[in-house]
């Protein structure tokens, strides 16, 4: 149900400005991955070619390979819409459909991708995944009701449901509770852990404490100035990155005394 | 806790599945009706070249048909620029009237409806608007004779008496009331609604953000609107605006009623004999009685009105760019797979 | 702030007002002025012009009402303020000012209209009877043929226009790179379009069905394809807008949950902007219904009923409404009268198309409680 | 259906005087589709309804909205079966019409009117007018109803007051006819050529249509214009002095007219009855300014069909009944019998 | 250049839903205080009764009083344009103006109210805010470039230089740090410090070890369930909540793991 990832030599290019460079990494199955770094440093550039979800934005394109258990995301004949069937993604900030009722923003990419599904199958589907984002309990008594009505927490973990209601094989995730209170970001935190046995997970966390709590391996990224590309720094188990980082840069900047 | 539903991991190389063909039809569908307006513009222009190239490149003081073209002057037009100069002066001079008394106000509706009415009764407002829209040229064109000729004839004698020392308020003031002020408010009102509505579509989808961003600063609510509004809206209200536009270099029927036409430069708007007519209503007029070539001529002078709507266009695009350095931003939103 | 520590405030102070209600207009201040305004104005006028004209009082009512505040508050509360209290002015007048044609233009066609419409005009065919003995014709008026017209001839460009036009917008919004030169030449063309007179549109259709049928080529459906001459431009243009305003985040929540892209635009993205869509949807109906020129090019004149679109000349109420007007019979009050009849019926025709745009928006409207 | 009731055959059995008789066909069924000349549209549809009172089959779609060059120009390309036009083809498109006509088109008069001054001057419900006054009025040189030339011709002074001439802003046959009479009997107060588009440039009123011009002169005081007498609704209209007698419209004022002007105008094509006015010929009984209108159509039709189905229509106007009819109600003035004669020898070769 | 404020028995309210009832407060001048509580339980709500930002929300309203040193917030004859001048705010969402350049962003409320701001002046206050808000260096070379090109969290930081270039007398922090990475947080944080000297500062933060560095008295506000009106359950001095709070749920919330 879950699938590696590794990922050659990537460059990824806006136009023709370089963000992210010559990027290695191998991702296990159902593992837990954070990604950390400075602001701007491309955290989210790269996690979005994990899905290519980067080729929505004019100009962006890469070099490099990602392999998905072998089989490379950019080879020839590959569809992208297929691609991110599996590969699922939550973004930084929370996007529910205007038009849909919160029960149909959860059942939207199962609906969306015309999948019939039993109106109990759908209830059940849209009660699991709204408690795997510890949501159920806020919105059981008014699913019908837009999502947009939420507060921006509830819309984010509204975000999470929705996404985890397809069931991916592997879960990208932008700083998904960087809008969360803490008993929000709880529960999410231990979704993750829960759902690691399952998907290979990625996550994009300026929570250092965050990283350190969830994720099995982390990779730091840094700029080295305004208009430089982003690069992977050093990645390692969370342990080694977050005790004994083997750069400088990373030691300077997972020992700042923030959380 | 999801694998009851879940499917079995498709493969991801793209197998020849109904849906993407369904995606692939879509992007021809929507190609095929982008290109199929070029064709009809295409067609559109091709027509108008073949059917008015005669009269644009004949003789006008030997040719029988065209000789006989009324000039004020009382002598054959000597070629097709001097009769069409006129009316093309006709035609960006009342959708200059209209623009100038409709689109301000049209803007103004539109800034009422989405920030300053009521939120209860903003929605009714939309409404009566939208009810403008509804009215037909034709009916416009009818109240124009009958309401707004007689109505304008005071306000004429008015202008005329005090501000007479200009020179569009100039007499002999009009007895009849067919004058390009009547045209120019009748079609100042059929443009109110297309500008309002869709200005106010855009004006209603500034994002909250920004406008709490202003608020937040202190604005008054003119400012906030003009940081934040405003911005967002403008190339929306520069469309818009061209859209009205269009209408108003277009219309017809309306005009052929109401104004008093003469084939003359003027900028007199109170007068029954010094309006200068417009290419749209001089061809609604004269076309039922014209030969093959004095047709040709109306249609070489439709052609006019064309090339005209690209120069304006033209204009305005690069107005937009020069003045907003982040259009092509939300222009680009658009993006490919 | 005297006591600020070393650490120096990071920015200059500006003089910020410290209180919090300094220079305030009273409350009926606005009302008083335009009252004020309007008395003084209707005095001078009076004495100026010994006579009244309601529209001239409005007008330099609403402007000494504007001076007059602006200076008050200028004077009183501030600058800001006095621009923000004449700019409210100016949108309330604007507003006000379009509310007086609406209502003028709607009284007129229901007074003038309201005549002769009844369920008979409605649903006869306007007709004429002869009385062979003292050889007299009489006109039965009636609309059913013009009703008919329009529904067939308005609905036809209708199909056609709409999807050519929302098709194109989703091309122009969606698909088209932004310096893709089919993309800069269509959002160009498309706005020359709008300036295409309408008459020059019923030619170019007549020619070419003249082309395609021969030379008796009037029919419906030829004015069905110069009126979409007149609608695609205002379709794409509005789609085209409103589609821009879908927030880009809703199109990446799609694309992440491994929707097709033309699923997307067509459950997420036209979904969101389906209201203002049908609202340009249904000003360019209107703005074509009322159409007269290209309709008698492309589609002649008959009295007759005619439900076959694709042959011989056909009627609408415009062209009734327009006809009627323009070469009245004999007795000019009745053909003035059928004019006006036609003209009220068009107009209740589009305010249905309107409350059926209306509901349709709202069902489709995005929900935020 | 009982031909014995229709006017037609009542017209061609009741020997009343001389008539001229037309044998409408009931069995005939089809479409005719015509249009043009916006003065015979009252006529067509009065001839419409009489028609069809007798032919139920046949389905007339006469489009007044054309005008007479957009009825010529249909029927020259071949999507009319008749044009009707206030003024005959013209040599190019009687050229033009050989292509489509075997031997050419043929102009056959089928409407009479006159061009009616109408005016509203507050009090005055007469007005006489000799054709110099008139040509100056229209060309702006007298000004107010109290000139002295006005005074002249009216025996007494009209209250003083500006005048506004209303004219047509679109190309008319009216415009045409009036200027026609204008050209040749006013030289010296009328410089300008006959045309169907107004010549006169200045403090006009110019207005679309026939009902524009007729509503501008009601709506306005001190306005004066010219119009289709069968377009002029309640409005009074102007006795025209000719040869010392000021002649009101009549339709028998303006039957007389053709009756002693009318010279015929032939455009080559046998059987063509175009014809043009001689005003050097105009007497006392005569109103000065008649309108005619013709019906066109070709010598040799495409279609049989067609052509039977034409023919007929275009008989029942060219009898004493339809001319009749249109009388009545359309205000017009029937043909002299001389005419009508020959239209129907005319449509009676035609295939 | 600070001032107390002091709220008494405040209700909000969403048209006739009751969102946060009963609030009494005092905050005193040139101190910080955080507001912390689970998702949607009014921090937000009640922080924008602060400005009277709550207004712009059609049918959003309150009940009781806010006092600004003594004076009434909503108090007959108050200008809300005038509130909201000195009590400056800062989004959760960052939200430049798009239109404008970086420069013109930050220098956007100053000429509101100073049209003639002289160039030098100008230049001296886009740098001093920009450096306020730990954005300077990155954007010093392209101040004219629109300020919707900066990663999200450049893009927050702009909007606090552009809260600060006003000078406000309060400053209201709604999550301002939930987009931002540590450098860019612990920047902030350092700013907060100094701004307390002369503003009085107050923030919404999800972020534990936050309020407890920043803020000098912390307010735990929270919620019984969906419908039920956020209320005021415990304010204190920062260091007592998190170390002895007097309500079990006040506990409850600062002892959880999360940070
Ligand atoms: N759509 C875009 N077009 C051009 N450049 C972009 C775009 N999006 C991001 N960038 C640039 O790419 C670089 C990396 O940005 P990215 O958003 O990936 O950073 P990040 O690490 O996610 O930052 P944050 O922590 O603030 O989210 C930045 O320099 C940014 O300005
Ligand atoms: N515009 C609004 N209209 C109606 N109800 C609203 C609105 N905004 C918020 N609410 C409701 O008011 C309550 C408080 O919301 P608020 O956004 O203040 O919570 P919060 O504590 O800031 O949450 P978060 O930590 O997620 O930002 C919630 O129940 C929310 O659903
Ligand atoms: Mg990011
Ligand atoms: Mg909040």
């Amino acid at each position: 149900m879950s699938k590696s990832i590794e990922v050659n030599n990537l460059n990824v290019y806006y136009g023709n400005f370089l963000a992210v460079e010559g990027v290695s990494m191998e991702i296990a199955p159902r593992s837990v991955t954070a990604f950390i770094g400075p602001s701007g440093c491309g955290k989210s550039t790269f996690l979005r070619t994990l899905n290519r979800m980067h080729e929505v934005i004019p100009g962006a394109h890469v070099e490099g390979d990602v392999l998905m258990d072998g089989d490379n995301l950019y080879g020839p004949g590959v569809d992208p819409v297929l691609v991110r069937r599996q590969v699922g993604m939550v973004f930084q900030r929370p996007n529910p459909f205007p038009t849909m009722s919160i029960k149909d923003n959860v059942l939207a990419g199962v609906r969306l991708n015309n999948k019939r599904i039993s109106k109990s199958d759908a209830d059940d589907l849209v009660e699991k995944s709204l408690k795997g984002a510890n949501l159920w309990n806020e919105v059981r008594d008014r699913l019908d009701k837009p999502g947009a009505g939420l507060s921006g927490g509830q819309q984010q973990r509204l975000c999470i449901a929705r996404a985890i209601a397809v069931s991916p094989q592997v879960l990208l995730m932008d700083e998904p509770c960087s809008a969360l209170d803490p008993i929000s970001t709880y529960a999410i935190e231990e979704l993750i852990e829960e759902l690691k046995s399952d998907y290979t997970i990625v996550i994009v966390t300026h929570n250092m404490q965050q990283a350190s709590r969830v994720s099995d391996r982390t990779a730091f990224f840094n700029i080295a100035g305004t208009g430089k590309p982003g690069k992977l720094i050093e990645y390692n188990d969370t342990k080694a990155i977050f005790t004994t980082p083997n750069v400088q840069a990373t030691e300077d900047y997972v020992s700042g005394r923030f959380g | 806790m999801t694998d009851t539903i879940a499917p079995s991991p498709p493969a991801l190389k793209r197998p020849s599945t109904k849906r993407r063909a369904g995606d692939t039809a879509f992007l021809g569908l929507s190609t095929a009706s982008a290109v199929s307006i070029l064709v009809i513009l295409a067609g559109v222009a091709i027509f108008l070249i073949i059917q008015g190239w005669p009269a644009i490149t004949a003789n006008w003081a030997t040719n029988p048909s065209l000789s006989v073209i009324q000039n004020p002057a009382q002598v054959p037009w000597g070629s097709f620029w001097e009769y069409v100069g006129p009316l093309l002066w006709g035609s960006i001079w009342s959708a200059f009237i209209a623009m100038l008394l409709g689109a301000p106000v049209a803007i103004g509706i539109a800034l009422f409806i989405s920030h300053y009415a009521p939120r209860r009764i903003a929605g009714a407002l939309g409404y009566v608007v939208d009810l403008l829209a509804a009215v037909p040229s034709i009916v416009f064109g009818l109240w124009g004779i009958m309401v707004i000729r007689p109505l304008l004839l005071p306000l004429s004698h008015f202008l005329n008496e005090y501000f007479g020392w200009l020179p569009f308020f100039e007499g002999p003031v009009s007895s009849t009331g067919s004058t390009i002020l009547a045209g120019g408010v009748v079609l100042a009102v059929m443009i109110l609604p297309i500008v309002t509505s869709i200005t106010r579509e855009i004006f209603l989808q500034t994002p909250r953000l920004h406008e709490e961003a202003a608020l937040a600063l202190g604005a008054t609510r003119w400012e906030m609107i003009r940081l934040s509004v405003l911005p967002y809206a403008r190339s929306g209200m520069v469309s818009a605006t061209l859209l009205g536009l269009g209408r108003a270099l277009g219309e017809t029927m309306a005009i052929a009623l109401i104004i008093s036409p003469s084939l003359i430069y003027s900028v007199k708007v109170l007068t029954d004999g010094y309006n200068s007519q417009t290419i749209a209503a001089n061809i609604a007029l004269n076309f039922p009685i014209s030969d093959e070539m004095q047709r040709s001529a109306l249609i070489g002078t439709g052609l006019m009105l064309f090339v005209v709507s690209f120069g304006v266009n033209i204009l305005a695009r690069s107005l937009v760019s020069a003045s907003g350095p982040k259009k092509e931003k939300r222009r680009s939103k658009g993006k490919s797979a | 702030m005297s006591a600020s520590t070393t650490n120096a405030p990071p920015v200059p102070r500006s003089s910020a007002p410290i209180t919090l209600t300094s220079g305030q207009l009273p409350r009926w201040i606005e009302p008083a002025v335009l009252a004020g305004s309007a008395i003084v104005v209707a005095a001078v006028l009076f004495v100026l012009t010994q006579s009244f004209n309601a529209g001239v009082w409005l007008f330099f009512t609403a402007i000494v009402y504007l001076v007059g505040i602006g200076l008050g508050s200028t004077v009183v509360e501030n600058r800001r303020k006095a621009t923000d209290r004449v700019v409210r002015g100016l949108v309330i007048s604007a507003f006000i000012l379009a509310l007086i044609p609406l209502v003028s233009t709607l009284v007129t066609v229901i007074v003038q209209g309201a005549a002769v419409l009844n369920w008979n005009f409605i649903w006869t065919v306007g007709g004429t009877s002869f009385n062979p003995d003292t050889l007299e014709v009489t006109y039965t008026p009636g609309a059913f043929q013009a009703v008919v017209g329009t529904l067939i001839i308005t609905g036809i460009a209708t199909l056609i226009s709409v999807p050519i036009g929302i098709l194109t917008a989703i091309y122009l919004v969606e698909y088209a790179q932004p310096n893709n030169p089919l993309r800069r030449a269509i959002t160009f063309l498309v706005d020359v379009m709008t300036g295409i007179p309408s008459i020059v549109a019923g030619l170019f259709a007549f020619s070419l069905f003249s082309l395609i049928v021969g030379p008796k080529a009037f029919s419906g459906f030829s004015a069905s394809i110069a009126l979409c001459v007149l609608m695609i431009p205002i379709v794409v243009r509005s789609t085209e807008e409103m589609l821009r305003l879908v927030p880009n985040e809703l199109r990446e929540a799609s694309f992440a949950l491994g929707v097709p892209r033309s699923t997307t635009i067509l459950k997420i993205v036209l979904r969101t902007a389906a209201s203002g869509i049908v609202t340009g949807v249904v000003l360019a109906i209107a703005r074509i219904v009322g159409e007269t020129a290209p309709i008698f090019i492309a589609a002649s004149f008959t009295d007759a009923l005619n439900l076959n679109p694709f042959q011989d000349p056909m009627q609408t109420l415009a062209v009734m409404a327009y006809t009627n007007y323009s070469f009245p019979t004999t007795d000019i009050a009745a053909s003035q009268a059928q004019a006006w009849g036609a003209a009220l019926l068009l107009v209740i025709l589009v305010v249905i198309f309107n409350l059926i745009a209306r509901i349709v928006a709202t069902v489709f409207a995005p929900k935020t409680r | 259906s009982s031909g014995s009731t229709t006017p037609g055959s009542t017209a061609s059995s009741t020997p009343t005087t001389a008539a001229v008789a037309s044998t409408v066909d009931p069995s005939l069924t089809g479409t005719i589709t015509a249009g043009g000349s916006s003065a015979q549209a009252n006529a067509q549809a009065a001839w419409t309804a009489a028609y069809n009172a007798q032919v139920k089959g046949v389905t007339i779609n006469y489009d007044k909205s054309q005008g007479s060059g957009g009825g010529v120009t249909n029927f020259l390309s071949g999507a009319y079966d008749f044009a009707g036009s206030d003024s005959p083809l013209k040599a190019d498109q009687t050229d033009q019409s050989k292509s489509l006509c075997t031997a050419g088109g043929l102009n056959i008069p089928i409407y009479l009117d006159g061009v009616a001054i109408i005016y509203n001057i507050s009090g005055v419900t007469s007005l006489k007018l000799s054709g110099a006054t008139v040509a100056k009025i229209f060309n702006l040189q007298i000004t107010d109803w109290s000139d002295p030339a006005i005074t002249a011709d009216n025996g007494t002074a009209l209250p003083a007051g500006p005048i506004t001439t209303v004219a047509r802003s679109d190309g008319s046959g009216t415009t045409q006819n009036f200027t026609n009479y204008l050209a040749a009997t006013q030289p010296t107060d009328w410089p300008y050529p006959a045309a169907n588009s107004w010549p006169v440039t200045g403090n006009v009123s110019a207005q679309k249509g026939g009902s524009g011009v007729v509503n501008t002169v009601q709506s306005g005081t001190g306005t004066i214009g010219y119009a289709d007498h069968s377009a002029i609704g309640t409005l009074n209209s102007a006795a025209i002095i000719q040869d010392g007698t000021a002649i009101p419209f009549s339709p028998e004022a303006v039957t007389q007219t053709f009756a002693v002007a009318a010279v015929p105008a032939s455009n080559g094509v046998p059987g063509d009855l175009s014809q043009k006015f001689d005003y050097s010929k105009l007497t006392a009984e005569t109103y000065p300014i008649p309108l005619v209108s013709y019906g066109i159509l070709c010598s040799t039709f495409k279609s049989a069909e067609q052509a039977k189905l034409t023919v007929n229509y275009l008989s029942f106007i060219s009898s004493t009944a339809g001319q009749s009819v249109a009388a009545k109600n359309a205000g017009s003035a029937p043909l002299p019998d001389s005419i009508l004669e020959q239209a129907q020898a005319t449509l009676a070769t035609i295939k």
